[in-house]
């Protein structure tokens, strides 16, 4: 049985020489916020986005079920009912790299975004607001990831 | 070349709702194979959406998204008949863009 | 006074049991809501569309004229009628099998090659998503296979026989899990087989789409992974027990309402 | 006359037609149905053809029917008669180790590698409610929830243990020595569990100890 430190430690070591060989999928994109998909909590994967220290706000919604029968597709939703939103945020606590997805938002959509996530265990999930005021608001849920089926 | 995605965009009132389908693998580059060996990242990393060619959505996504991803957004002003176009791009830099009209 | 505590007690842990059991059931019924608005099935329902008229194979042709049991080229209503008896085959077939063999006759693929290849892969990956698409084609409609042919009959009672075969490892048939009302595999409701089981459930969600692997699962693959479950050796595709096993739950569920392609676990 | 000859004609017709339309003896359909089942298996890694020969127990529960008396009575003798007891007498190991087990629904088909009984779980889970705790649990077999305590073991050195724990053995090495045709694989005989991983599962469902008799 391994501990988790150990599994961390490996995959790392494994992602250096993926790195090494030029194999590691880095972005196509240069864009894409590789260093904010990195991180491990909500507080670094906000920082890494240019965001302050985000604060729980009851105008922040996260949607998604209780239990999810199977935790290869979880449906989350992130609202806000806030004007001057920039961009919304899902993140999942306990996936091995907490943030899931970044929706840049316009004014010609609604605040208002529905996807679905992976989560390897129960945990909660985040949905985060970055105002153009430069608030970090942040809402969560818990959900719990069951197991299904004959286990095989 | 990736499969077709799957558009259904329907108008209420001033509202268009849009909901997406996406045919991809979303493999996190976490997984082994049979043989042990670890199987490459591979997942959609920016989607854009687009209302009659103006964009109204960008989003940055992790491969924790789920495999064929679904996605929902509401367009403000969109009516029947307007154009509402979706383009993602891959890791590998794949890329794939469908259109659908409002209905 | 210290037992009627202990009644107090155990009556507030009985409750809170079952209150956490219904909280249980009713989370999964809402997961399962949330995941039908937007069933990745359709992916595949439009890759099985397309397929069906594309000019393909060795001969370069379509499927359109294929019959699949009510005359070339209808579609609509097929499913339900399925498997059933072919005159042209000699044999009873469910919706794959047919598929193949139009895929021979009309478009010259090599049938005996497809049967072989594994599910998700090359040809094989075309047949599930056709027949995904064919049985969107019939949602909503009732199953009613025929039963009028001798061998429809006859291939009903293998199938019968096969659904009650122990063997294994496990000493597990299909019965062991599907033979009664109201049982589970962890969360998992086990829906009775040998009866009609009701509207969509059962042999009337399949195709569907699973979302533990992201795959589109046909009846066959379901067929094929009940029998791994099983511990059983591996069914050949579109075998004798596959196909009367499929006759034996179509039959059975007489007046159901298709929902397939469903989403499931 | 004509009509007599027409008549006579029609019931030979209808005779014929009647003819045609029997359907084949049960008989005849079983022997189909053997022929269908041995020509649509193949080999996949662990799981050979040969895991359809049948032995008495399996062939007799293979029906909507129970076996008759006499059948179901001589399965549970020789399924008793099969009963590995553990070695020194020792009926119980680690709780936890029996939990982990009792999780796992792993092992013997075409996709494992290993029939070794260290490759296999118990899946215990998939049918029974046993800790309270874990709230995905099937319900093809009876609750196991304080399985120990309801019997009267609130420690290992009570009366009720032995008897007690002689039954559980048996029922997890061959459940068939209590009913002929139950649905509960046969783990010690079938080889599925060794004798260590059995001794797990018994003090999950019996050690004091064990979260199951909290």
């Amino acid at each position: 049985m391994q501990t988790r430190r150990e599994m961390l430690a490996r995959s790392a070591t494994v992602a250096g020489l993926l790195a090494a060989a030029g194999f590691l999928p880095s972005s196509a994109l240069a864009a894409w916020p590789q260093a904010a998909f990195d991180a491990k909590t909500l507080a670094d994967a906000v920082k890494a986005l240019g965001g302050s220290a985000p604060v729980e706000s009851k105008d922040v919604s996260i949607t998604g079920p209780d239990i999810a029968e199977n935790g290869a597709v979880v449906p989350v939703g992130c609202a806000t009912t806030l004007p001057g939103v920039k961009r919304l945020l899902l993140l999942v606590e306990k996936n091995p790299n907490v943030l899931a997805a970044v929706f840049n938002v316009t004014d010609a959509i609604e605040p208002n975004l529905n996807t679905r996530t992976k989560m390897g265990q129960s945990s909660n999930v985040f949905a985060v607001a970055m105002m153009g005021d430069g608030k970090v608001l942040f809402a969560s849920k818990e959900i719990k990831v069951t197991l299904g089926g004959c286990g095989g | 070349m990736a499969d077709p995605m799957r558009i259904r965009a329907q108008a209420a009132g001033d509202k268009t709702t849009v909901r997406v389908l996406m045919s991809h693998e979303m493999e996190t580059g976490q997984r082994k194979d049979s043989a042990g060996k670890v199987i490459p990242a591979w997942f959609i990393q920016e989607v854009t959406a687009t209302h009659n060619g103006k964009t109204v959505l960008t989003a940055d996504w992790g491969p924790s998204i789920s495999k064929n991803p679904f996605l929902q957004f509401v367009v403000k002003g969109a009516k029947a008949g307007d154009k509402i176009a979706i383009t993602w791009v891959d890791n590998k830099g794949d890329k794939r863009t469908d259109e659908a009209t409002v209905s | 006074m210290k037992t009627r505590t202990l009644i107090g007690v155990a009556a507030l842990a009985l409750c809170a049991g079952a209150q956490a059991q219904k909280s249980t059931a009713d989370g999964i019924a809402e997961y399962r809501k949330m995941l039908e608005d937007g069933n990745p099935a359709e992916l595949f329902e439009a890759k099985g569309e397309a397929l069906w008229s594309q000019k393909r194979g060795p001969k370069n042709a379509s499927l359109e004229r294929c019959d699949l049991g009510l005359g070339p080229g209808v579609v609509k209503g097929a499913f339900v009628t399925l498997p059933r008896w072919f005159a042209d085959t000699q044999k009873v077939q469910d919706l794959e099998s047919r598929l193949v063999s139009c895929m021979a006759t009309l478009q010259g693929f090599d049938a005996a090659e497809i049967v072989k290849t594994p599910f998700g892969r090359g040809e094989m990956a075309n047949v599930t998503a056709l027949a995904t698409w064919i049985a969107a084609e019939s949602r909503g409609m009732r199953f009613n296979l025929p039963q009028s042919h001798a061998q429809e009959r006859i291939t009903y009672e293998v199938g019968k026989r096969a659904f009650f075969y122990r063997g294994g490892t496990h000493d597990f048939s299909c019965a062991s899990c599907h033979g009664d009302e109201g049982k589970r595999i962890r969360l998992q409701e086990l829906p009775n087989l040998t009866r009609n089981p009701g509207d969509g459930i059962g042999f009337a969600a399949w195709p569907a789409y699973r979302v533990s692997n992201g795959q589109m699962w046909s009846m066959q693959l379901r067929l094929n992974d009940c029998f791994r479950q099983q511990r059983f050796p591996y069914p050949g595709f579109g075998s004798d027990v596959t196909i009367a096993l499929a006759t034996y739950m179509g039959v059975n569920a007489k007046g159901a309402e298709s929902i397939a392609p469903a989403i499931k676990r | 006359m004509n009509r007599i000859r027409l008549l006579l004609s029609a019931v030979a017709a209808m005779a014929l037609l009647a003819a045609c339309a029997t359907s084949p003896s049960p008989a005849e359909l079983d022997a189909r149905a053997a022929a269908a089942i041995k020509s649509s298996f193949r080999d996949q890694g662990i799981a050979k053809t040969d895991r359809l020969n049948q032995d008495l127990g399996q062939a007799a529960c293979s029906s909507d029917k129970v076996p008759d008396e006499a059948t179901a009575d001589r399965i549970m003798a020789e399924a008793l008669y099969t009963v590995k007891w553990p070695a020194g007498g020792q009926f119980l190991g680690d709780w936890r180790a029996g939990e982990k087990l009792a999780q796992d629904g792993r092992g013997m088909t075409w996709t494992d590698s290993s029939a070794d009984p260290n490759a296999n779980g118990g899946n215990c889970y998939n049918c029974h409610q046993i800790d309270k705790k874990e709230i995905s649990y099937g319900t093809i077999g009876p609750s196991l929830w304080n399985y120990g305590k309801n019997r009267g073991i609130d420690d290992l050195a009570s009366p009720a243990f032995a008897p007690i724990a002689q039954y559980t053995w048996v029922k997890l090495w061959n459940s068939k020595a209590y009913a002929a045709c139950s649905n509960m694989p046969r783990f010690g005989h079938m080889k599925l569990l060794d004798q260590n991983q059995i001794r797990h599962l018994m003090a999950l469902l019996l050690d004091p100890a064990s979260p199951v008799n909290r």
